[in-house]
């Protein structure tokens, strides 16, 4: 698996960790470069169907990430998106999908160096896990 | 079909060092309504704009994506100059290729296919934005202060001396705050109350200002420039109009011995008060709690005594609603009092005092008229032990913060003993000091060398009495972590610095947010110090974080300038970047099933009901509608809404879905 | 049962209500809803075991609607989902009433403060065999629960008959019917059956009154209520909260505590 | 179907088992009942082992070897936005047996091909059925549900079968090969076969009753169509969901779909409240009193005008299927003894 090259999407808020990755790159930080970023005004956006939309388009692994909390630029939009997450990942692992394949995280605007951590163990280990063949050949059955 | 145009910056260097960019300018305009594609050294510059602007104009572009540096960076510019050539502003999108890839991956050709992953994204993104036109909404120029100390005393006059309206909220019977407590202030020892009082009066006789003193905010509705603030005015048992403050009520009262709050329980008060002589407004308050009246039914001795006939035993409280354009939060700051200190003896030895009740002390208008005399027996103490840092800066007490007044007020407290018991004998432990400040580290100096003040660095373990002396067990780290005992006659904690007790309650009512601690939180720690994440609503003195006076005059000017500013348009223009409920024709009105499980999701009240009516008056359907002038485009409404009736203007579902799937394109075509 | 029919005579003949919703013996053994609008015919109402159909799901039907003010023959599930629906702002106070019947009577409540103490004063557990259902999927290793899903939602026909069922699928247009953009494929192919299931249970998670009707309704015998279950024990053993207890009741999902637990965030 | 004379044979367990081998050996796939959990529906299998022929009918018709749930179309790949379009294989699709359906599903056939070569003939749908050879079996029980003779069927009936086995007991069965299809089916197999000596299946039938006179049903529909207080009676426990379409042998509303370069076609079903809303927000058809009306209206009335064939072949498993026993043999009744 070691020359995998995994898909990742990050959705991230725009206050904390867009911000935080900003740093990450005036701080001339190197970090894997499969991770694209997705922005949204805040976490509490970020809708549960998107990362469905993200596994069927291909992607092997999704970073969720925005800001810590109290520190949400809302108030309380990143507590809203706990909670979806907390019940997400429950459903997900009745699924039998492996909730390793997300990772939620808080970066703030002040975390360059988290967020370059971040997308480097998160590719890490989305490449030891391997592609998400499961969920991808899902889009080919069932059609007659 | 879209015409989308398509500027990539090579930022000098910035971005061309590690991204090839002229395969990404070849690549993205093979993509689909992709018209115009091209790069430039600085897209940014004058040039650059108007390479951009001309494109707009000549290949008559439906979109722009510049794919350059960070959105947060160059947006406004961007959008400025596409606003400029005749394009709505929010059809431009900027691709961050510089700080989220050229900046953080080696050269190479998965950095390349990243920028135009990147591009791709957003030319998918710019084809689903909409026009849109800025939110307008009116300014009402009166400013609500919260809060009567030094701070929004400052931040109401300069708010009424330029012109515009203020209302003043104090909680207390009178304005001053913590200010009004203070013997002397560092670092040049003049009397607080001198210094203090005349700005009290001029808030009395402002003719711009209207003080509710003893009210407090009951709620505040509505957004920035359009405020509906609701203020409890309790009853101050009086009719104001009709009391003349000659204080004979007082003098008669038979309940004299209640700890006064304003002599931080040192002195005594009867039950009808005023805190202290010069206060404003100087009408008394019947304190129910104590008064014989309300506990027995009995008395009345005030009524009768008062000349004026001004007393009101039935008077309830008064709901004021007042509309504002703006809030200035000012409501300061409390200290670490009680059983938080049980090493310390605080509470339990009567001489472990805090630094407010030092400051009484030391007043010439507090209970020992300005003597130095200890609480127990009222001798005067020989030996004084002042601790600074008790609680701030120890995790383990949870307050891993400096409180900053400390050690400034600990050398002034010192100073002050040693200038009034001349042969007395100070003593301060501390961990460091931080004198920052004009004039701070030279008084500093002062204390320990012209008044002979004994600074020891270390921390105090224990405090404890012995032979009806307080033994104060410390250690001093700069002797080689030597113990040492000292025996004192009195102990004073400069105690943490807190926020308030109903902090939290306040902030739930305005909806701002704040720290771990409850003091609240600014919009950016450097660069929007005074404001609030909540959009009208300003923050100044020591309700953001311990402060001193001039600390907290100057933010309560700069809170002050900034509701000038504010109150300087007629109309605010706000970024159209809001959710919105779907509309449709009758019978539907709207895909919104009028759940309203959006109502407790949106952290600004900001989703209200809306009926429609059919022919015969009778409401058919209720659905959600967000008020535009409170929303602030969290889109936290947008993800919970099972309908999708919501949708969030410049994040709308339309514009994320395509982003994620263009950003995944690519391996479908390699698939 | 001679009580319910009496109470319903009553209720028509008093002109309390103008239709009383209940059960009547229906195909092969089945219990059906039945709409009585007439004293008369109150004798065609039963109730028993297989009266299992959570007939609030008929509060948001306009041609049910239509008919006047309903007595609603009441399950516990029936019950906790009319105070779901008034804590969504979909029946008013006052509107209907519920009929609780038990061994040999039947309770009428007429105010959500009335259905909310019946429902605290009876509520419960999951009996063992509901426990020992979920805890059997929840033993199988994280592939073996994969591929069992994978192959229950492979016969998915995306008829739509769970939310049809369901008393809290009242929505008018349906996250699967948002086509700009599409979000859920409408293909009952095997992506398109995952992504529709899952959203149902995320959009029922701090919502479901676990009448588990779902699941019966499915043609294809999908155990659709174990999603639903999963996510109900989720949010009351992490959230603490339960949904149709209460006519005001905020939604898990749309709520939170500032110290939620976050161990699984970075 | 060509006039010949009968040809009706005995053929065994152990032969069928045989004949089953050959099929799947000329590159034939076989779809039949076959058990997954407590339901019974079609699906691949290779021996006559797994075929369960117990219940009285499957879950789920077997019109999805012809009309699957989603089938592609064609597709149209794009690159650099240039669009290919690419035709679907209609050679590659693979021949395909049905065993063990009902009369009323080999009847049904006719319903579905009226439909899809109403106007034109759809090439998909034309090349999967000309693939398709239908091995019927009689019925020997019903259930309260079925309703075929009430719809000129019947337990034994032979149309749309190409062959039709009758279980004889004592693990014989009766078949009668019916067309060419069938007799290719058999071809090289003759031996496997016994000769029937007279036997005659009449007595292994199921009796199902006529339930209601079909004559009176059509115009009683169209006199009933504006009864709108009927029409809400009848539909008042019905949910709106799709099962009782989607189980139905007959049921052929789809939808169009594309899908990453794919135009595909799935199952749809007029019971849904969105299958008629115009992009104006105008639905003709807002409330389930509306579209009940409209499935029995296409069914009784609008397909015997237009198509000369009734859109309902009584397996009953609608009935079955309905999470609210729906029982549509109740509402056929209802309608033939309605006083508009």
């Amino acid at each position: 698996m070691a020359d995998f090259n995994p898909k990742i999407v990050a959705f991230v808020c725009n206050w904390c960790t867009y911000a935080g990755a900003d740093l990450t790159g005036t701080s001339r930080m190197k970090y894997a470069p499969q991770v694209s970023i997705v922005r949204f005004p805040c976490t509490g956006r970020i809708d549960f169907m998107l990362l469905l939309k993200a596994f069927a388009g291909g992607a092997d692994g999704i970073i969720v990430s925005g800001c810590h909390p109290n520190d949400c630029h809302y108030s309380s939009g990143n507590f809203h998106a706990r909670r979806r997450w907390v019940v997400f990942r429950g459903l997900m692992d009745f699924l039998g999908i492996d909730v390793r394949r997300v990772q939620f995280s808080w970066v703030s605007a002040a975390e360059g160096a988290k967020w370059a951590q971040l997308v480097n163990e998160t590719t890490d280990r989305i490449r030891r896990l391997g592609p998400f063949a499961d969920y991808q050949r899902l889009r080919g059955l069932g059609v007659g | 079909m879209a015409r989308i145009g398509v500027f990539i910056c090579h930022c000098g260097e910035n971005i061309s060092a590690t991204v090839d960019v002229v395969k990404v300018v070849a690549e993205a305009a093979r993509i689909p309504g992709v018209a115009h594609s091209v790069e430039y050294k600085y897209m940014c510059s004058d040039p650059g704009q108007q390479l951009v602007k001309n494109a707009i104009k000549e290949k008559n572009l439906t979109g722009v994506v510049v794919a350059a540096c960070s959105p947060r960076m160059h947006e406004p510019t961007f959008r400025r100059a596409c606003a400029e050539a005749g394009l709505n502003p929010f059809l431009c999108e900027m691709a961050n290729i510089r700080e989220h890839c050229s900046w953080v991956h080696e050269k190479g050709e998965a950095t390349t296919q990243k920028a135009l992953d990147i591009v791709r994204t957003l030319v998918a993104k710019v084809k689903k934005n909409k026009a849109l036109e800025p939110i307008k909404v009116p300014v009402t120029k009166t400013a609500l202060v919260l809060g009567g100390g030094i701070a929004g005393i400052q931040a109401a006059l300069d708010i009424a001396n330029s012109g515009h309206k203020v209302i003043l909220v104090e909680k207390a019977p009178s304005i001053g705050g913590h200010m009004s407590q203070l013997s002397e202030t560092f670092p040049t020892l003049d009397c607080s109350q001198c210094i203090l009082t005349p700005r009290m009066v001029e808030v009395a006789q402002h003719a711009n200002i209207t003080l509710y003193s003893y009210s407090e905010l009951e709620s505040l509705d509505g957004f920035i420039g359009n405020f509906k603030a609701r203020i409890r005015r309790k009853a101050r048992g009086l009719d104001e109009k009709l009391c003349t403050g000659c204080g004979l009520c007082m003098q008669k009262c038979p309940t004299r011995k209640i700890p006064s709050e304003f002599d931080a329980g040192l002195g005594l008060r009867p039950a009808i008060y005023v805190p202290f002589p010069q206060a404003v407004p100087n009408k008394p308050v019947i304190d129910r709690e104590h008064c014989t009246y309300y506990r027995t039914g009995k008395c009345r001795l005030c009524e009768k005594v008062c000349p004026t006939q001004a007393i009101r035993f039935g008077q309830e409280d008064e709901i004021v609603e007042a509309e504002v354009g703006a809030v200035v939060v000012a409501t300061g700051f409390d200290i670490k009092h009680g059983d938080f200190f049980p090493e310390y003896g605080y509470g339990k030895h009567q001489d472990v005092i805090d630094g407010l009740q030092f400051e009484r002390l030391a007043s010439a208008s507090g209970p020992t008229l300005g003597e130095i005399r200890r609480p127990s027996d009222g001798k005067v103490p020989e030996t004084v032990v002042f601790i600074a840092c008790a609680g701030s800066r120890d995790p383990a007490k949870g307050i891993e913060y400096c409180s900053k007044i400390c050690c400034m007020y600990t050398a002034k407290h010192a100073m002050l003993y040693r200038h009034k018991v001349h042969h007395g004998k100070p003593y301060v432990f501390y961990m460091d000091i931080r004198a920052g400040g004009k004039m701070y580290e030279e008084f500093v100096r002062r204390a320990m060398e012209e008044d002979g003040v004994q600074y020891v660095r270390g921390r105090v373990s224990r405090v404890y009495e012995r032979n009806g002396r307080l033994v104060v067990k410390g250690v001093d780290t700069l002797l080689g972590a030597r113990p040492l005992e000292i025996e004192a006659d009195l102990v004073v904690l400069a105690t943490a610095g807190v926020a308030n007790a109903g902090a939290e309650e306040l902030a739930q009512k305005l909806h701002v947010s704040y720290d771990a601690h409850k003091f609240y939180a600014e919009a950016h720690p450097k660069l929007r110090p005074v404001e609030t994440n909540t959009a009208g609503i300003f923050l100044a003195g020591a309700c953001q974080a311990p402060k001193d006076i001039p600390e907290s005059v100057a933010q309560a000017s700069g809170a002050a300038a900034k509701v000038g500013a504010l109150f300087s348009q007629s109309e605010l223009v706000r970024e159209p970047l809001i959710a919105v409920v779907d509309r449709q024709a009758p019978p539907v009105y709207s895909s919104c099933v009028g759940c309203f499980l959006c109502q407790s999701a949106c952290p600004y009240q900001a989703i209200e009901k809306e009926e429609f009516r059919g022919r015969d008056g009778q409401v058919v359907k209720t659905v959600a509608k967000v008020n535009p002038g409170l929303c602030q485009g969290c889109g936290t409404c947008v993800a919970f809404c099972r309908t999708k009736s919501i949708d969030i203007q410049g994040f709308s579902h339309a514009q994320v879905h395509a982003e994620v799937l263009a950003l995944l394109e690519r391996g479908e075509r390699d698939g | 049962m001679q009580a319910l029919r009496s109470k319903a005579r009553e209720l028509l003949a008093t002109k309390t209500v103008q239709v009383i919703i209940g059960y009547a013996r229906g195909g092969g053994g089945r219990a059906r809803a039945v709409f009585v609008r007439e004293a008369a015919k109150a004798d065609a109402l039963v109730f028993d075991d297989s009266c299992q159909q959570n007939l609030a799901v008929y509060l948001s039907k306009p041609e049910v609607r239509k008919l006047g003010k309903a007595a609603l023959v009441a399950t516990p599930a029936a019950l906790r989902a009319i105070l779901q629906l008034a804590a969504e702002n979909q029946i008013a106070e006052g509107e209907l009433l519920a009929l609780a019947v038990g061994a040999d009577d039947v309770v009428p409540l007429t105010t959500f403060a009335a259905i909310e103490a019946h429902v605290a004063a009876r509520d419960g557990d999951w009996s063992a065999a509901e426990k020992e259902e979920l805890h059997k999927y929840e033993a199988m290793g994280l592939e073996e629960r994969r591929r069992f899903w994978e192959e229950q939602f492979s016969r998915c026909l995306k008829c739509y008959a769970c939310r049809a069922a369901c008393p809290l699928c009242y929505c008018t247009r349906c996250t699967v019917e948002c086509n700009q953009p599409q979000w859920i494929p409408v293909p009952a192919h095997d992506l398109g059956n995952l992504e529709w299931n899952v959203m149902r249970a995320m959009h029922l998670a701090g919502r479901c009154v676990d009448c588990g009707d779902c699941g019966r309704a499915c043609p294809v015998n999908i155990p659709l209520h174990l999603l639903n279950r999963r996510l109900i024990r989720e949010v009351f053993t992490v959230f603490g909260s339960r949904s149709g207890r209460s006519a005001k009741g905020d939604n898990a999902l749309s709520t939170f505590k500032p110290n939620d637990p976050e161990d699984f965030i970075q | 179907m060509n006039s010949m004379e009968k040809d009706t044979r005995l053929i065994g367990r152990e032969a069928l088992a045989k004949l089953f081998a050959q099929w799947l050996g000329e590159g034939r796939r076989i779809l039949a009942p076959r058990r997954n959990g407590d339901k019974v529906d079609f699906a691949e299998v290779e021996t006559p082992g797994e075929v369960s022929l117990d219940p009285v009918q499957t879950g789920q018709s077997p019109k999805g070897a012809l009309f699957p749930r989603v089938e592609e179309l064609f597709s149209f790949p794009s690159r650099d936005g240039r669009v290919e379009l690419r035709e679907r294989d209609l050679a590659a699709l693979k021949p395909t047996v049905v065993f063990g359906l009902r009369p009323c599903d080999a009847a049904a056939l006719a319903a579905l091909a009226a439909i899809f070569n109403w106007d034109s003939a759809d090439a998909l749908f034309s090349a999967r059925l000309a693939a398709l050879t239908t091995v019927g079996v009689a019925c020997n029980r019903c259930d309260e549900y079925c309703f075929c003779t009430s719809l000129g069927g019947g337990p034994g009936a032979t149309t749309g079968s190409d062959i039709l086995l009758t279980d004889m007991g004592g693990g014989e069965y009766l078949a009668e090969v019916i067309s060419e299809k069938g007799r290719q089916a058999i071809q090289g197999a003759g031996t496997l076969f016994q000769p029937a000596l007279g036997k005659d299946k009449e007595s292994r039938l199921a009796r199902v009753e006529k339930a209601f006179d079909l004559d009176k049903v059509k115009p009683a529909l169209e006199a009933l169509f504006d009864d709108e207080a009927f029409w809400v009676e009848q539909s008042l426990r019905c949910l709106g969901c799709g099962a009782c379409a989607y189980v139905c042998p007959t049921c052929a509303c789809f939808d169009i779909q594309d899908e990453n370069g794919r135009r595909l076609r799935c199952w749809d079903s007029c019971g849904f409240g969105l299958f008629t809303l115009h992009t104006s927000g105008h639905n003709p058809r807002p409330l389930q009193s509306q579209r009940w009306r409209q499935r029995l209206m296409h069914k009784f009335a609008y397909m015997p005008e237009r198509q000369s064939v009734l859109g309902c072949v009584g397996c009953g498993r609608c009935s079955r299927a309905c999470p609210v026993d729906m029982n549509i043999l109740e509402h056929l009744r209802a309608v033939a003894e309605a006083k508009p």
